[in-house]
């Protein structure tokens, strides 16, 4: 198929991986671990985050190294939730890496739970650090622009903005902030947070966005397969039509028929 | 020895090594990541690795994230 | 794959006629003959409206009929543009079916050639008559719900509420209407006019649409063909979607992560 | 103040009509009448909306014209509500006329009590009879801009598109349109329906519209009387704002102060 | 009227200080000097703006310190713009308070001058110290709710979210994160910057905002002193509305008539 | 003589007049508009109009309405 | 005869019939849609219905449209 | 002596003060604030503070800003 060829060639190169879809998924909120690995299978994703919890013997089948170990071509980026501060962040990111054995994680500090927001101050302090220590450093920030080229320019393998406040489903709210980021990073950008529908994640692909980052939707859907295969057609949609070059907008109508009056009698 | 694992007192027997206190607890140690007193220990390290009285541990799984 | 397994049992009922995929195709507007027909193609789509203009054997190269008669699983659906008030497009409307011998008719009436925005007095009286002669009336309409559903008492096989004026690229201006109609209607719903961008054929599936016609966003590309294949792409995902069932929206961030605090130690 | 003056020189114009204020007001939904009074007087209508219904001894306190009466300056125009189609639509017309002998009438035909959506077709036939009876009609329509030439052309006074659903608050729905319906307009263009917020109201008549029709925002407002002040003052921002000439947007930014580099010495 | 003597008693603190318009206004950008003074009059503000610029004999006009000191009950607000870090910034205030003898001081540190946003990391260390030498610190900021907090905490007076980049006129493009600060904030929250139109400031105020900072709306409008009363009367209205309490939306319809059908007669 | 009025049957005395209904529902004229098998009556007709058996009469008051 | 012919004017030959006509213009008969006097005519009628002075024949074709 | 004032080499005489420098300069003390080598000089230290050789020095007033 025309899509599915063009997408075969669309690599994602984040620092010095390469991915093959432009949909991240996250592993939380699911009714079941079967019910997420099949949401994963069905999105075609290679790249889902995990987080860190205290081992607890009474809830062995929490536990997803196992599951996800098992699934082929799909790398795991930990993430840094929990972590209020630069210092805590920078601890996760360590402990996901001692698992993992992978260069990604995702930097997320959110110290208020009421809006999990990301606070900009710890997380660049923390990037800083990360990027020392050889991370692929992934920030979920806010959609603001000056924050994104100063975490780019501390050498962060891309950066994440929120499209709203994580599982609001409200969509891409900040796409005004997300549109100057695109124009003026060097890095990947991924939105994050706040998609609700494949329609959202297509609109961000055409804005210019090298992938999108997904979990509520998917997981909180009430068929979280069919929603990880819509989400995968809604990216390519929106990363072909990206590619393909949206025609401009109009303020008068312009016609696609032609509006020959010779329907118009004389005897009329 | 007097512990603290995961934010619960534990009173570790055995060689006090790190790999016993995972062996008491039933971890499976290819999928935990831990921290002594806020430093990661890498697994090659566990079997060798002896705690002290006090130490704070953590020992962490993966689970379903965003 | 998953989608296009579902794809294919989805079939959509027009009348009595079944067609396989959701995406209407204009072909006004190309450069070529052949950019038309390859952008069909890439779309997938089993429906294309055409349009009657007098005979000029100067331009023997904008005949249509043998071209698209070459392919297979292509229907066609001659619209009325031109007519000005019912008694024309009853007119175009025999006329077209003389030379498709298909039963679909896009009806539209519009008077101005300013907004070409459809007229629902003369649609409504056109309609009546059209669907007394046999034909499956697709009505091109303000989204004005309570016209939809006169039409629909009628006896038209679909209502085609229109997202924004033709040509504009305005998208689902008309939303809030267009969620209205579809709550109502026992016909297909299909929007037509106005759709840009892929995101926005997605977001009116995930609303419920039974359909979208796309002309001017697909013909005015870059790359056509590619487009063809992004729409394709945007109407099955937001399909999906729509079946799928989207997750709720809410006021309040909802974590996906744990949010334990073991990242604090007592020496912090 | 600037302002209050400029108002007092713009006059609105309904067929032979002058009125000092672009706020109608119904009178639908208040606590009480007292509250609906105090609301009117501190809007600064002229012309406020009724409707109505069967006499009921038992409620002889619903009866509004007495009240209404008593309020200087303030014109009645009567609505049709009630009407199914077009026959019952004159006659609610009539009787309006016998009891207020208002030249006014606002035309509404909604058969849909769910959505209370107008009615194209009666009202345009309603309309007809109407305008030749010698009432000043003002039709509530959908945002339709072909059916409100065609109401201009037949005599309508004044067009009142709806910007959402009566009663859902929804604002602007529609703006698309109504720009429309306001570019081609040579009568009054008034919103009529779904208005929130005096920020909505602003708006409209930034956009060009001539009036607004407010009710619930203003009766179901926790201070009915301090929102009929909020929605007068908006009003009278937005027109302000009309005729004082909007900037342009821009898709760059453009500084508002020097940007002159005193600030770095060469000793930093 | 009603609503002036609302706005009368309706004061707003900052720091110690007391304001009695809720409009803040910008100096630059304006035709003339006489201009910019007619406009800041007809906006009735008591707050403006100023920049500082290298003394250049040559262009003496340009000098706003005569002009503003001739203002009755308007009070003098430096900016840092030119700033490109925080020692800049720093250094800008400084001389600011030099000239103007005012606590106030505009934080505004905007390193890119295609798109002139704050810088979050920049802002936060100059907050700090400003506030240490005692300054009232409004930091002109991303729509960043952590950020915003952290600066509340560390003793701002205010903050200064944008709505959208400076001179664009793309309005409250970050509402839903400007909703989340003003939910969470104990200290006034002042949208600055992207305002095009009185209906946005409305909604700003509706929202729960406490005052608006306005500049190029005023001065790149045709007529700027009737802007500015625009914005004026704007403001108000968005106030009011928010004190008279909104009603809430609904998904349905709901009638404002009674919709008895006494119209219909048995012999229709 | 037997009436409808707005809907319920309704015994009319007196002359027959629409004065007389008016009077006898306590309707005060000056608030009411009225409808006589579906044709509006002009107040000015009301004291000479007479009704007739099973007349379908309706007598409407303004009230709030948007 | 004379004709008008898609607005223009045009002088028919042949048998007159409509048949003629669409030979004379070299239209593609299989591709093309016809009206005589706002009438549609039919094509299995094309050979056998003649033409009258002044009518006003329309020829259409399929063309790009949305 | 030389200063650099605003940006542009000055040669400054009079009794070398800040004062001396404004008025050379022609500007109006009370809409001018002045820094001298990144440090700001309140006003009322200006007629007592001499300037040296390479100051650098720059004299600002209040333009329209947003």
């Amino acid at each position: 198929m025309n899509e599915v060829y063009t997408m075969n060639e669309d690599v994602l190169k984040i620092g010095d991986q390469k991915l093959g879809s432009r949909l991240f998924l996250g592993t939380g909120k699911f009714s079941s671990t079967q019910a997420m690995i099949d949401a994963v299978k069905a999105s075609g994703t290679e790249l889902v985050t995990v987080a860190l919890r205290r081992f607890n013997r009474a809830q062995a089948e929490d536990d997803l190294y196992g599951p996800l170990s098992q699934l082929k071509n799909v790398r795991l980026m930990p993430n840094t939730s929990g972590a209020m501060n630069a210092k805590e962040a920078i601890r996760a990111a360590l402990l996901g890496r001692e698992l993992s054995k992978s260069p990604f994680v995702k930097l997320e500090i959110h110290p208020n739970p009421h809006h999990l927001l990301p606070d900009p101050i710890e997380t660049y302090e923390a990037a800083i650090e990360l990027v020392k220590q050889g991370f692929l450093v992934l920030p979920y920030i806010p959609a603001d622009p000056v924050l994104a080229k100063r975490l780019e320019d501390v050498g962060c393998a891309a950066v994440m903005p929120l499209g709203a406040a994580i599982g609001t489903g409200k969509g891409l709210s900040t796409a005004e902030m997300i549109k100057i980021i695109v124009r003026d990073a060097n890095i990947p950008v991924v939105v994050d947070a706040g998609l609700r529908a494949p329609s959202e994640a297509a609109c961000a692909m055409e804005m210019g966005c090298d992938a999108v980052l997904v979990n509520s939707a998917i997981a909180a859907a009430d068929n979280p397969s069919a929603m990880g295969a819509a989400f995968k057609a809604g990216v390519e949609a929106g990363r072909m039509a990206y590619q393909a070059g949206l025609m401009p907008t109009s303020e008068v109508a312009v016609a696609s028929s032609p509006l020959t009056s010779f329907l118009a009698t004389q005897t009329d | 020895m007097k512990l603290t694992v995961n934010g619960t007192a534990h009173e570790l027997g055995g060689d006090g090594t790190i790999d016993a206190l995972l062996d008491e607890l039933g971890a499976t140690k290819a999928h935990t990541a831990l921290m002594v007193n806020g430093n990661v220990v890498p697994s090659e390290q566990w079997a060798t690795t002896p705690l002290n009285e006090n130490d704070e541990v953590e020992m962490l799984v993966f689970v379903g994230g965003g």
